[in-house]
Formats: C-alpha cells, sequence, structure tokens
C-alpha cells in the first residue's frame, strides 16, 4: 500500500528549505567578514588601551611608559573591575593632560574575567609588553594569587585596589611583586565582627562563603573574630554561580541565628538576598566589599534593603576630599564613582608619582618596585605606605547600609563602635 | 535536618520537580518521534524566560502592582514566553534537524547539530542581553498563601504547581484524544509505518516540537520568577530534566512526570543531607547511575505503547 | 491512524484543487522569507554586546537603527539575483549556465585539471617511503623554527591553545572519528590528567605518598584516565550510542562539581597552584621547562609526533578496521566476530588517556589549576574542532584544530571572544548539513556519509538515523 | 530421522551420528507474537541443510537466535565441536557465537561498504588474532606478523570464491553477486565449523545462481563446512540440499529429503493455503525456467524489519 502522493505535498517545502539555506549561507559568509570588520565601534573603543588619552599627541621624543591594568572587565562582576578601570584611567588622562611628565604615559587594560584560569594568560600579556612598569591590579584575589608567582618572576610590580585576602602577603608564597593598596580581610572581618558584637550585640551569627579565595578568607576573619567576641558561629560554604539560594536560606532561617555574614560577590549576593526575604529571614544581614556595588542593590531589588557592606573603601561622593574626583569622574565616565574608583585613582597617581621621581632615569621595573616598596602617598582616600610583605600599612573599615534601594554611607566602623 | 523541617525541604522540591517534569516532557516527546536527545531544549526554556523578561521590561510594571495587574502581568509573561519557546522550537526543528532528516544523516550529526544549536542560541542571548544574571520585574509580593504544618507555601509556588499541572493535564489529554495525538504515537511507534499509513510525519514532527517548546518556555519564565536569569540558566534544569526523562523511561510522558518530580524532591533534600555544594552533584549520579543500571528506565520506554 | 487514506478516491477535480497554489505559496517567496530571516539573524548576531543595565540595547542598536534596513535590503536584493538572475541570464546570454559560470569557468576548468593531477602525481608520490619521511621531517623542521618567527604572545598561543587542543582533539578523533562514538565529556580526562599532576607533584592540599618528576605523572595520568575510562565506558557501551553522550556529559559535570567541591582535596574553586614543571635530572641532565613557552613547544610537538605515529599504526591495524567495521554496521560486525563493545571500550580509553597526557602538559605549563579550567564549555570545543578539521581524518583534525585555536586569538581584537561560541555552535550546524565529512575528510568516512544518504548504511555506532531512514 | 543421500560421492562426507549443531525447543516471543515455537533441527556433520517456508515463517529468526542475535525464550541450542565438547549458543552474544565457529551471511547484503574487498575478509580473518592496540602502536613484531597473516589469509579466501581481482575495490562497488560472495568470503574467514546462509540466491542471474550453487558444494566439500540454508529458490534446495526442513508460522512442519518433503501435504498446503501461491509458481517457474522469482522480493522486506 503506498500513501497517495498528495499527503506528502510537504516535500514540495522540504525541497524549498534546502534552497532557503542554500541562499542563506553566501550571506552567513558575508556577515562574519563584516561583523569582523564591524564590531568595534561603541563600547570597544573604551577598552582598547590609552590612545583615547588627550595629551598623548604632542609626545615628541619623551620616551613612553606604560603603567599596566588587570581586573575583571567583563563576565560576571565586572562592575568592579570597571569602576577601577575608570579610576585608573582618569588619573593617567589627567596626568598626561597637565603636560609636566618627562614621559608620555599609556595606559593597557588586560582583561582576566575575575577567573584564576584567565588571570594567568592576562598576566602574560602586560609582562609580555616591555613598556608597562607597573600594573595596577588585579581586582579580585583569586586572580591575584595565580598571576603573581609570574609577576614576581618578571619583577613587574603590581599594586591592587582591591584583592583583599590576607594570606596573599604570606611571605611563603614569595609573591615579590604584589603590594596592596588597601587593608586586608583581616581589617573587614573584625570590622564586622566588632559591629555586630558590640553594636548590635547578636547571640548567633550564621556565615556563608562563596567558596573563592576572597570569599574563604575573609569568612575565616569573621568567624575567629566572631568566636573571640564570644558569639556563636554556624557556617556553610555555597560555590559562586549557584542557581538556587532557597535551601541555604531555609536552613539559615531554621538554624536560629539573629544575623548572618554573606562572604562573596554581588552577582550572588543579590539572589541570596532575595531568597532570604522569601524565607523570612528578618535579622541583620552582612557583606564586604564584593557585594558593595550599586548592581548588588538593581538586581536584588527590595530584598537588598537593610544589608550592612562593609569595606575598605570611604564613599567618594560623600567625603569632602573627593569632591574634585567626583565631579571628573562623572564628566568623563557619565556616571558616579563607585567602590574603588577614587582608591584605584589614587593607585595610579602613586605609580605616576614614582615613575616621576626617576627624573631623566630610565624607569625600569626592578626599580619601580623597589621605589614603590618605600612609597608613602597621601592620596584622596587615604595614605599609601607598604610594608616589608606588600600588605597596606594601616587599617580603617567603613560600614554603609543599603536603604531605600540606595547604598548609604554611614562611616568608620571604630567611630560607630564608639572605640 | 530535624524531623519538623522535612516540609520546609518537600514543598520547594515538589514546585522544582514540577519545573523538572514540564521541561522533561519536552524531552520524551521529542524522542519519541526523533529518537534524538534534543539538546537545545535547555535553549528553549532559556529563551522562554528571556521573552518574557523583554515583555515585563518593556511593560515596566510598577513596583506594587494591584492584584488584578498582577495576574495580568503573569498571564502576559505566560503568553510570551509560551509563544516564543514554542517558535525557538520549530525553527530550531526547521534550521538545525530537518535538513539533517532530509540527508538521511547518521545520528551523530543530529547530536552534533543539536549541540552546535544549543550553544549557538545561548550565547547569542548572552551576547544580547549581557552576560550578567538579571532578575525579571517583581510580578506580584510572593506571599505566602497558607500554611501546612507550619511551613508557609507562597503565591509563587502555588502559581508554579498548579501552571504544570494544567499543562501536563492539557498535553495527556492531547496525546490520549485528538488526532494529532495519535499522530504523534503513531509516528514514535514506528515511523516508516505511520508515513505510509498516511500521517504527514514532517507535520507531526514540527507539532511535537512546538508543543514541548511551548511547555519549555512556559516553564522557562515560571523559573525565572523563582530564580535570577542568565544565558546559561538552561544547563542546569535542562541536563537534570533530561536526567528526569530517562528516570521515568525516555519517551514515556507519564514516565517523565514522575521522574521530574523525584529528581525535583532529590535535589531539594540532598541540600541539607549532603550540603549545599554537593546538591547538583546528586542530579548528574541520579542520571549516570540510572543509564548504567536501568537505561530503560523505572516505566519503561515508548511513547506509543504507554502514555 | 490520523489522516484518511484509502476510503476516498480523489476526483480530478479535487487533485486539482490541491494542486493548485496561491501565488504567494510558490516556493520562491519561502526562499525569500528564510533569506530575510537570516538576514535579521546576522544584523543581530554582528550586533554589539548587551548592556549590563539595558535588556534592550543591543536589540535597539541591531533592530532599532538603519543596520537592520541594509541587511534586509542586501538580503532582497541577493534574493532576487538569485531568483531571477539565473532564468534572465539563461533566456538571453546561454542556457543552462549559471550567471557567474561564464567568468568561473576558464578558471576553475584549468585548475581542476591541474589539481586532478598534481593529486595524481602526489598519490604516486606518497607511496615512496623516502617521500613520505623526507615531508614528514620538513613539516617538522617547519614547526621547530615557528617559535623563532613570532612574538612571545603568539608562542603562548600556540601552546596553550593550539598545541594543548592539537593533543586532545587527536584523542577525540580516536573515539568520535574513529569509533563513531560521542564523547562529550573528554575535558572530564583532562581535568583527571591535569590534577593527577598537581597531586603527584605535592601542589595539592594532601600529600602523595611520595613526590614524582612531571614526566614520570605521565604513565600514571596515563593510568588512571585508563581505569576512570574503564569505569565509565564499560557499562554505558553496550547501550545506546547518544546515551553514552548524555552520560560521558554527566561525567563530567561530576569530575567538575567534585573538584569545585572537595575543597578538602582539591583546594576548590580557588584552585591548585605551585604545581611543578617539566625537568630533567639525570646524571650531567638538568634542565627545567620554566616561564618561556618555546621548550613547552618542542616538548609537544614531541609527545605529538609519537602519538600521530602510534595513532596511525592503529588505524591501519586489525583495531583500525574493527572500527570501521563497528561505525558502519555494528549488527554485521558483531555477526563477523568482532567483539564490539571490546573495541568501543579500546577506543574510549586511548581517547581518555590521551587527554590525560594533554592534561598533564597543561598543568604543568599553567602551574595553576581550577575547576574553571575544565568546564564543559571545552568539552564541546574539542567536539567543535574534530568536526571541523574532519573526523576520523588525523591530518584534517590537526589542521582544523589548530586552524580554529589559534583564529579567535587572531580575531579578538575585531570579534568579541566571548561570542566564539555563538560562531561555533552555528559553523556545527552549518557543517552538519553541508559538510558532514569535515574540512579535510578522511577518504573512508566520506564513503560512509554519502552512502548513508543514498539510505545504504551507517557512518557511527549508534544504530538507526533519528526519525527513522527518510525516503 | 532419515536420510536419503542421492549422490554417491557424497555419502562419506555426513556422518548422521555427529550433529554438529543441535536444536531444541527453541521459542522466541516478541511481546505478545510468537516467532518461533518449539522449534527442533538437527544439522549432522558435514551436512547442507535447507530451511524453507513462506515469508514470515520465521526462517531469519531462527538464523538470528541461533547466531546469538535474539535470545529465545525457551530451548537449547547446543553446537559440538570435532573434539566432541558441547557448547550452548542460547544467550550467547553474537560474536562469541562467532568465534565458536559459526558464522552468516544476511538477507540483505551486509558488507562494510567503505572498505576494500581485502579489508572486509581481512576483518573476520583478525577476529581471532590476539595482538592488544599496545603492540599495534608500538609496531611489535608480533603485530606485523599477524597482519601478514591476515593478508594472506584474506588473499586465499577471496580466490577461493572467485574475486582475486578486485582485492582493492570498495565492497559497495561491486556487483550484486560479486558483493554476495564476498560476505561469504568474510564468513569463512572467521573459520566456521557451520556457515549459515541467509538466501544467497535471492536477486542473483542464472549464471551467478549456478556459481552460488558450485561454491556451496565447494565449501561444503572441499573445506568440509556444514552449511545451513535459507533458500527461496527450489531450484537450488533441491539441487544442492542433503535434506530440507520446512518451517511454518514459526513451527517445523516437516523435515526430510528434498523429494520427501515435496510431496508432503503439509508443505504444499502451507504454501498453498497461506495464500502463497505465487511463491510456489514463482518457485517452480525457477525450476523450469530459472526466472529469478517475485517472491524473494517482499522476502528482503521481512528481513529489514528485523534488522
Amino acid at each position: 500500500m503506498r500513501a497517495p502522493n498528495f499527503f506528502y505535498k510537504g516535500l514540495g517545502f522540504a525541497v524549498l528549505k534546502r534552497r532557503v539555506i542554500k541562499i542563506a549561507l553566501p550571506i552567513a559568509a558575508a556577515a562574519l567578514v563584516l561583523s569582523a570588520c564591524g564590531s568595534d565601534d561603541d563600547g570597544d573603543k573604551k577598552k582598547d588601551g590609552g590612545s583615547t588619552a588627550p595629551g598623548n599627541s604632542g609626545g615628541g621624543n619623551k620616551p613612553t611608559w606604560t603603567i599596566g591594568f588587570q581586573a575583571g572587565l567583563s563576565g560576571e562582576n565586572a562592575q568592579l573591575g570597571i569602576n577601577e578601570e575608570n579610576g585608573a584611567r582618569l588619573a593617567v588622562e589627567q596626568a598626561n593632560a597637565k603636560g609636566d611628565l618627562p614621559f608620555t604615559l599609556k595606559f593597557k587594560t588586560s582583561d582576566d574575567e575575575a577567573s584564576e584560569t584567565k588571570s594567568v594568560s592576562a598576566a602574560q600579556k602586560l609582562i609580555d609588553d616591555s613598556n608597562v612598569v607597573a600594573v595596577i591590579g588585579p581586582a579580585f584575589s583569586g586572580p591575584t594569587k595565580a598571576a603573581s608567582p609570574n609577576y614576581a618572576k618578571a619583577k613587574l610590580a603590581t599594586v591592587s585596589p582591591s584583592a583583599t585576602n590576607p594570606s596573599l602577603t604570606n611571605p611563603e608564597n614569595n609573591f615579590t611583586a604584589f603590594l596592596r593598596g588597601a587593608p586586608n580581610d583581616n581589617a573587614q572581618g573584625g570590622g564586622m565582627a566588632k559591629y555586630l558584637s558590640k553594636k548590635l550585640q547578636v547571640k548567633k551569627v550564621f556565615v556563608v562563603d562563596d567558596k573563592t579565595e576572597y570569599g574563604v578568607g575573609l569568612s575565616k576573619v569573621a568567624k575567629d573574630e566572631l568566636t573571640k567576641a564570644g558569639v556563636q558561629v554556624v557556617s556553610d560554604s555555597v560555590p559562586k554561580a549557584t542557581p538556587d539560594y532557597g535551601p541555604i536560606s531555609t536552613k539559615i532561617k531554621n538554624s536560629g541565628a539573629d544575623a548572618m555574614i554573606y562572604a562573596g560577590y554581588y552577582q550572588d549576593g543579590a539572589p541570596f538576598a532575595k531568597k532570604l526575604k522569601e524565607a523570612g529571614f528578618n535579622g541583620p544581614k552582612f557583606s564586604g566589599d564584593g557585594t558593595n556595588d550599586a548592581q548588588f542593590v538593581s538586581l536584588a531589588g527590595d530584598a537588598a534593603n537593610d544589608w550592612f557592606l562593609t569595606c575598605p573603601c570611604a564613599d567618594a561622593n560623600v567625603e569632602a576630599a573627593t569632591k574634585q574626583f567626583t565631579d571628573d569622574y562623572k564628566k568623563r565616565f557619565n556616571t558616579n564613582p563607585s567602590t574603588y574608583s577614587a582608591e584605584s585613582f589614587d593607585i595610579a597617581n602613586l605609580v605616576i608619582d614614582q615613575m616621576k621621581s626617576f627624573g631623566a632615569e630610565k624607569i625600569t621595573r626592578e626599580g619601580m618596585l623597589t621605589k614603590l616598596k618605600g612609597a608613602s602617598y597621601k592620596g584622596l582616600t587615604k595614605t599609601f605606605k607598604f610594608k616589608q610583605n606588600g600588605e597596606f600599612d594601616g587599617a580603617t573599615t567603613f560600614i554603609y547600609q543599603v536603604k531605600g534601594g540606595k547604598i548609604g554611607y554611614m562611616g568608620d566602623i571604630d567611630q560607630l563602635v564608639g572605640g | 535536618m530535624q524531623p519538623d523541617e522535612i516540609l520546609d525541604y518537600l514543598i520547594p522540591g515538589i514546585m522544582l520537580g514540577a519545573l523538572y517534569a514540564v521541561i522533561a516532557i519536552g524531552y520524551t516527546l521529542v524522542y519519541g518521534v526523533l529518537q534524538l536527545i534534543n539538546f537545545a531544549h535547555s535553549e528553549v526554556f532559556m529563551v522562554g524566560a528571556y521573552s518574557a523578561l523583554l515583555a515585563l521590561t518593556w511593560i515596566d510594571p510598577s513596583t506594587n502592582p494591584t492584584a488584578l495587574v498582577s495576574v495580568l502581568l503573569v498571564a502576559a509573561g505566560l503568553a510570551v514566553s509560551g509563544t516564543a519557546g514554542a517558535a525557538t522550537a520549530f525553527a530550531l526543528e526547521k534550521v538545525a534537524y530537518r535538513p539533517l532528516r532530509r540527508r538521511n544523516a547518521p545520528r551523530l550529526a543530529f547530536l552534533i547539530s543539536a549541540i552546535g544549536a544549543s550553544y549557538f542560541l545561548q550565547n547569542l542571548a548572552g551576547k544580547l542581553f549581557g552576560r550578567d544574571s538579571r532578575a525579571l520585574p517583581t510580578l506580584f509580593e510572593n506571599k505566602k498563601v497558607f500554611s501546612v504544618f507550619g511551613t508557609q507555601v507562597t503565591i509563587l509556588q502555588l502559581l508554579i504547581v498548579c501552571a504544570a499541572v494544567l499543562m501536563m493535564v492539557g498535553l495527556d489529554y492531547l496525546v490520549n484524544r485528538t488526532k494529532l495525538g495519535s499522530g504523534i504515537r503513531a509516528v514514535a511507534q514506528d515511523a516508516e509505518t505511520a508515513g505510509l499509513m498516511g500521517v504527514d510525519i514532517d507535520k507531526v514532527i514540527s507539532r511535537t516540537f512546538i508543543i514541548g517548546g511551548f511547555m519549555g518556555g512556559i516553564a522557562g519564565f515560571l523559573f525565572g520568577l523563582h530564580l535570577q536569569l542568565s544565558f546559561t540558566m538552561g544547563f542546569l534544569p535542562g541536563i537534570t530534566a533530561f536526567a528526569a526523562a530517562v528516570v521515568g523511561g525516555v519517551g514515556n510522558i507519564r514516565g517523565a512526570m514522575m521522574g521530574g518530580m523525584l529528581l525535583g524532591i532529590v535535589e531539594s533534600f540532598s541540600s541539607p543531607i549532603f550540603g549545599e555544594s554537593w546538591r547538583y552533584v546528586s542530579a548528574f549520579a541520579v542520571l549516570v547511575l540510572v543509564l548504567m543500571f536501568r537505561p530503560t528506565g523505572i516505566l519503561g520506554e515508548r511513547l506509543g505503547r504507554s502514555a | 491512524m490520523t489522516t484518511t487514506t484509502t476510503d476516498f478516491a480523489p476526483t480530478a477535480a479535487t487533485l486539482a484543487k490541491l494542486r493548485r497554489k496561491r501565488w504567494y505559496q510558490h516556493p520562491m517567496y519561502g526562499r525569500l522569507v528564510g533569506t530575510v530571516a537570516a538576514a535579521v539573524l546576522l544584523d543581530v548576531m554582528s550586533g554589539p554586546q548587551g548592556s549590563r543595565e539595558d535588556v534592550f540595547f543591543s536589540l535597539d542598536k541591531s533592530l532599532g537603527s538603519m543596520r537592520v534596513v541594509w541587511w534586509i535590503l542586501g538580503a532582497v536584493a541577493l534574493w532576487a539575483v538569485m531568483e531571477f538572475g539565473k532564468p534572465l541570464y539563461q533566456r538571453f546570454l546561454g542556457p543552462k549556465v549559471g550567471p557567474l559560470d561564464r567568468f568561473t569557468t576558464p578558471v576553475t576548468e584549468p585548475v581542476k585539471a591541474v589539481t586532478a593531477q598534481a593529486r595524481a602525481k602526489t598519490a604516486d608520490l606518497r607511496r615512496i617511503v623516502w617521500v613520505r619521511l623526507g615531508f614528514s621531517a620538513v613539516v617538522i623542521g617547519l614547526l621547530i623554527l615557528l617559535p623563532n618567527l613570532l612574538s612571545t604572545f603568539w608562542n603562548q598561543v600556540l601552546v596553550n591553545e593550539v598545541a594543548i587542543y592539537v593533543l586532545l582533539a587527536i584523542g577525540l578523533n580516536v573515539v568520535i572519528g574513529w569509533a563513531g562514538l560521542l564523547d562529550l565529556g573528554f575535558i572530564a580526562f583532562f581535568a583527571i590528567g591535569a590534577y593527577s599532576t598537581a597531586y603527584w607533584t605535592g601542589a595539592m592540599p594532601v600529600d602523595p605518598p611520595f613526590k614524582l618528576n612531571a614526566f614520570l605523572v605521565i604513565p600514571v595520568a596515563v593510568a588512571t584516565c585508563l581505569l576512570a575510562g574503564l569505569l565509565l565506558g564499560a557499562p554505558t557501551l553496550r547501550l545506546r550510542g547518544d546515551y553514552l553522550a548524555i552520560v560521558t556529559l554527566g561525567f563530567h559535570e561530576i569530575i567538575y562539581l567534585i573538584a569545585k567541591n572537595a575543597d578538602g582535596f582539591t583546594n576548590g574553586p580557588r584552585g591548585v597552584q605551585g604545581i611543578s614543571n617539566f625537568g630533567i635530572h639525570i646524571g650531567p641532565i638538568d634542565y627545567d621547562w620554566e616561564l618561556d613557552p618555546v621548550p613547552y613547544w618542542y616538548l609537544l610537538i614531541g609527545i605529538a609526533t609519537i602519538l600521530i605515529i602510534a595513532f596511525l599504526r592503529l588505524e591501519h591495524s586489525r583495531v583500525g578496521r574493527a572500527w570501521t567495521a563497528i561505525r558502519e554496521d555494528e549488527v554485521a560486525a558483531s555477526a563477523t566476530g568482532v567483539p564490539t563493545v571490546k573495541f568501543k571500550l579500546m577506543a574510549f580509553a586511548i581517547g581518555a588517556s590521551t587527554s590525560g597526557i594533554a592534561g598533564v602538559a597543561y598543568a604543568s605549563k599553567a602551574r595553576f589549576i581550577s575547576p574553571e579550567s575544565f568546564l564543559l564549555l571545552f568539552s564541546v570545543l574539542v567536539v567543535a574542532y574534530v568536526i571541523f578539521g574532519g573526523m576520523g581524518s588525523l591530518w584534517g583534525v590537526i589542521i582544523g584544530t589548530a586552524f580554529l585555536a589559534w583564529l579567535p586569538q587572531y580575531m579578538k581584537d575585531w570579534v568579541d571572544p566571548n561570542d566564539r561560541f555563538m560562531y561555533l555552535g552555528a559553523l556545527l550546524i552549518i557543517m552538519m548539513i553541508y559538510r558532514p565529512q569535515g574540512l579535510i575528510p578522511s577518504v573512508r568516512r566520506k564513503r560512509e556519509l554519502s552512502m548513508a544518504k543514498a539510505g545504504l548504511g551507517d557512518a557511527d555506532a549508534m544504530s538507526e538515523p533519528a526519525g527513522g531512514r527518510m525516503t | 530421522m532419515s536420510i536419503t543421500t542421492t549422490k554417491a560421492d557424497d555419502r562419506p562426507r555426513v556422518d548422521p551420528g555427529d550433529q554438529v549443531m543441535r536444536v531444541r525447543g527453541v521459542t522466541l516471543r516478541f511481546g505478545g507474537l510468537v516467532g518461533l515455537s518449539d522449534v527442533a533441527l538437527d544439522l549432522h556433520r558435514g551436512e547442507i541443510l535447507a530451511v524453507i517456508g513462506p515469508n514470515g515463517a520465521g526462517k531469519t529468526s531462527l538464523f538470528n537466535s541461533l547466531t546469538g542475535m535474539y535470545v529465545p525464550q525457551e530451548g537449547t541450542i547446543v553446537l559440538r565441536d570435532r573434539s566432541g565438547g558441547e557448547h550452548s549458543l542460547l544467550g550467547r552474544k553474537p560474536h562469541l557465537v562467532n568465534r565458536l565457529g559459526v558464522a552468516r551471511t544476511f538477507q540483505n547484503i551486509r558488507l562494510f561498504g567503505a572498505l576494500t574487498a581485502l579489508e572486509n575478509v581481512k576483518i573476520a580473518a583478525e577476529t581471532r588474532q590476539k595482538s592488544g592496540p599496545v603492540s599495534i602502536m608500538l609496531g611489535l613484531p608480533n603485530a606485523r606478523r599477524e597482519d601478514r597473516e591476515s593478508d594472506r589469509r584474506a588473499l586465499e579466501l577471496l580466490h577461493f570464491v572467485g574475486l582475486d581481482g578486485l582485492l582493492n575495490e570498495l565492497a559497495a562497488s561491486l556487483s550484486y553477486g560479486q558483493q554476495r560472495s564476498l560476505e561469504i568470503a568474510r564468513a569463512l574467514a572467521t573459520d566456521p565449523q557451520v556457515l549459515l546462509l541467509d538466501e544467497p540466491a535471492a536477486g542473483t542471474n542464472p549464471t551467478e545462481k549456478l556459481d552460488l550453487e558450485v561454491l556451496i558444494r565447494r565449501i561444503n566439500r572441499e573445506l568440509g563446512i556444514s552449511v545451513l540454508l535459507i533458500e527461496h529458490d527450489m531450484r537450488l534446495v533441491m539441487s544442492v540440499a542433503d535434506r530440507v526442513t520446512v518451517l511454518n508460522f514459526g513451527k517445523v512442519i516437516a523435515s526430510g529429503s528434498p523429494a520427501e518433503v515435496q510431496r508432503d501435504p503439509e508443505v504444499v498446503a502451507a504454501y498453498l493455503g497461506a495464500e502463497m501461491a505465487a511463491e510456489m509458481t514463482g518457485a517452480t517457474q525457477a525450476e523450469v525456467g530459472g526466472v529469478p522469482e517475485e517472491g524473494s522480493v517482499p522476502a528482503q522486506r521481512d528481513g529489514e524489519e528485523q534488522r
């Protein structure tokens, strides 16, 4: 038995489809070529090198030196990297514009996508460019840990505005080219513990970390400090990029804790905040500088309200010293400076300051490293000085709280707790 | 875990299971008619979620919508995501699978094409909408509706379970009672004979994709209400749902429903039992173990026979 | 059944009605819709990256501007040329020749003749052992000289991307190309190899019973991967082929999640640091592979050459023939006495251990590994490379992989590297439709596919084609 | 059971006391359908036994059961090797059955089309070799020696079936008759005691049919291999077979010498009563005129379904 022909009228369409694809293919090929040529408009310009710096053209026979910058500029949690990139870029552009430099300054970015794996090759990109005399970054602790051996081998100084894991400056690691431009997590964790135990006087705290270098480090300090202060601590780990924070929220609610600390970044902090709210946990919620970004609020919505966020960084928008910076920043990038923008600006100026001190001499990587280690520079936000192992000299932690969809600045923890 | 906490995990587990079941049905239907793992089904799910995001962002609901507005918004989200899912699945079949069927391509080619389609859609979405996760606008306040022995049941949980049950009942009716359904079953049993008997195989396959895509798209929207959206959001639910389909017996619709429910509950409970980090291992472990030791699933295979 | 077939005899009138088509039902309008849809898709694909603030940003730029109009106009023009150009041309300028053929024929015909001649000649030459050896020597010589011509950056690419992926592709080719099995968890074995290196060189939080030199880790990693491959493959290879794909995918995720979550052993997402380099310390020889990529390049081409020789022998042995038999007709193979499961398992395990070797090389070059180095994405990437090059054809696979591993690095200033997988996905679909045999196909494979197309056989180890055979 | 040998020269060839294959009570069910029911069969060492029967009688099912492709639910299948050792074939994997000495050809020829004639035979000749992948990869002497051995064996067999000139031709490019011969050579290369031929004459022309007849005799006499033959061509069956067994509806309905079976009323009824008159006339036609009978065409399709 054979089916009558007209039941196969669909076959006509079959032929048609093949033809369609045959036509479509040349277009596809053309598109590949076109897209290869045409995708570097808009946003990309910002990324490629420092050629946009206004004072760059009149170089004449001045030598050209480059300040490298490594951070996660794309992918998850890229906002923190972009904040820092903008701050540093502004400093470089302003220095060039002033015109009193004995050299032309360039700015070269390398994107590590906040990933340990990409970090090594991102660092390699800067190491391989012999014009790079110092690097600002890497932004996150994990990538810093991965890239630092290579920087150390190349004797290329890296000053990170935000890699705050305490173990990075451990002499065992031999990260000899690493300098930390911010107080480490000991300060933040200690600050959280102090605020929770002294100011809020809680009895039991649930600490959750995201299993990253940063999160584990921060939570460890917080746990130690809380235990020391006589607070009961329960803890769990939820790896970064976990889709569902429902079960852990339920667990926190059921644990009977009075407060919780999340040691992780905003990308995970936001859904966590939502699920905590759904689970009905009403105690004080803390997180560190990884979450201290407007994106946290915009992703979490209402659920972000009342979260306490600590940071070794002061709010550039509020502090008087950074008024001029805030205006310039707004003008240049069309947005308010955010977490670590001002610190990054300061560090860039610190680096430029040291480069100037070479005078007519040729700047070498090794020379820069030595000079940076001995530097003392008063920036807009704080005074930058380094200990022998590259650790930041000083420890101030500031606290913020989300209110009505905005991250509100509260001030220095030590002052708030009252010494 | 305390005994009185069981419900705290069981209820979210049921909700999750309902979602997995709906996605699993998409895999099972396609497997029934094509004997093909439609790897790109997880992307249909993702497209559903993003289309709802686009539509709802465009509508731009106020922060505190009234009850009526909430209902309308949810309905709009369901309609948009279902349509988008169906359209994606339809296009997928036309572009990635049908030309291969015309060419009598080996099965390996179908799988590779499916994987290609999956990565294409995933990364296209990543490019268009950014690679960060996003959240749907707040459509309603997720209040508790009632409580069972002290555990609250929220509006969202109720919504998801109801929508899933409705879809499954509808599908069961469609497959067992309608002409299209008998076409699907005929093709699933023996495509060649069905063709000789006058079933338009192409049409049946195409419509099967549309049905699966519609359900997958809606599941994506509901999932987006529950969690956040990202361009890779389809992967984990997709593979878990596939595991569910296998557990129930690939090609067996009721098996997929049961398997989905089972895996949702297992996943929910593995959180407190094994720790949050190991939660997603459980789904994969179940998948590998089931495939290794009972590849035909619990209820057995074949769309034609047991659906 | 759904449709009535026999119980009504169609009259001539009804038949005519059924046959008559409205003007818009003409297939050429279908083609128009297809072309325009493709153009819009390409417009969207080539648009700017999305923004985190505004979901509509990218769509706005690509669909909300003049760009899309140009794309559509271009598509319509192309469609018009294809639809009307040909008949017009045929009518006025010459029958049965495409509009471009007049220009292309004088070029293509002689080229075809020359290449055919050359092919025949090289086929003769290739039979002479000395020519083959000489040719290989020249190629290897060029490969040795290559790093000297390139900057450090490109040398890094050569080692980190090209060489490592070529090693992986050579291994996966055994599984996909020769045995016809789809392995989506190939990078899991790579990860096992890498973590073995970390463990045995003492970089993991858990100390090994004794430390090993990175070279000595290779056999250990091979054995570990072999064992893992056998344990995973033995139960699953008895199943249908597509189940293997999904089980390997699941296996990959399990390995990934273990690497991520077993903090005490693997150091979790923070990764393992300070894995020791390759080094030779025997008697007077005292050499270490350090930061410079070039020595790694030599090492890796050494390893690759050994593997290529071994695998070529395998391909032309009883094992290779048995794989071909299984791929083509599993039932006949098994009736001929070929133990199918055993040979599939063999391919799977050989592939797994090659992946393990690549893992050792990677770990000790990068000196740092974390779970993020072993994403499922990379497994898919290797599959794509192998298919692009031409599965089953060792040279095709090597050249295709080298090209595709190099291309994104070369293009990364123009095309966002994040879009790589989008293009790769599209490439996979297009390849499967138009050139399933790959760039430089293997002779056997090509024959099989054309036979499968004619409905005469199969070209994988997965039994019947999806949806039944179309007749 | 009585044996009638019609020809004088082959009397010492068959030893009725030595049954190389003994089949008892084999029953095979597919779901509710019965494929074979209580089939009993004896193959004496050195004889040619033909199995005939209308389409769908279960002939190919029987072959598949004997070679391990189907696992009958009941019964015993025993193979006796020359030294008297007995092996049960029931439920054994096809390649292990082959290793014990049972080779087969297929109704619809199943060669490895993309390989050359030589390679096709080599694959079979190599199945008993021992060299492992490691020794092959290292190019050890034993691997090379085995490769040469299989070359020699394959050449010998290709010569035996008369394909010497076509060593490097692709199997798919050979003519139908040549493909038949190649398939037989491939089966012989595994060194069998019993050769199962599934409709070797289907689709061949009269000259090829004569060659085939000679080839079957030579296999039987020169190589001393017992042959089990499914065939529709009655002329071939009558001239070549020592004995004939008739299957209908999965049951043995008659057994004996060709002449006896031809006269058996039940056999005639089976062919005519089962509306297979065309078959019978086809067979007689073939007997008279040597025209390929139509009956073999649908028969081929029924084999296709059993793949």
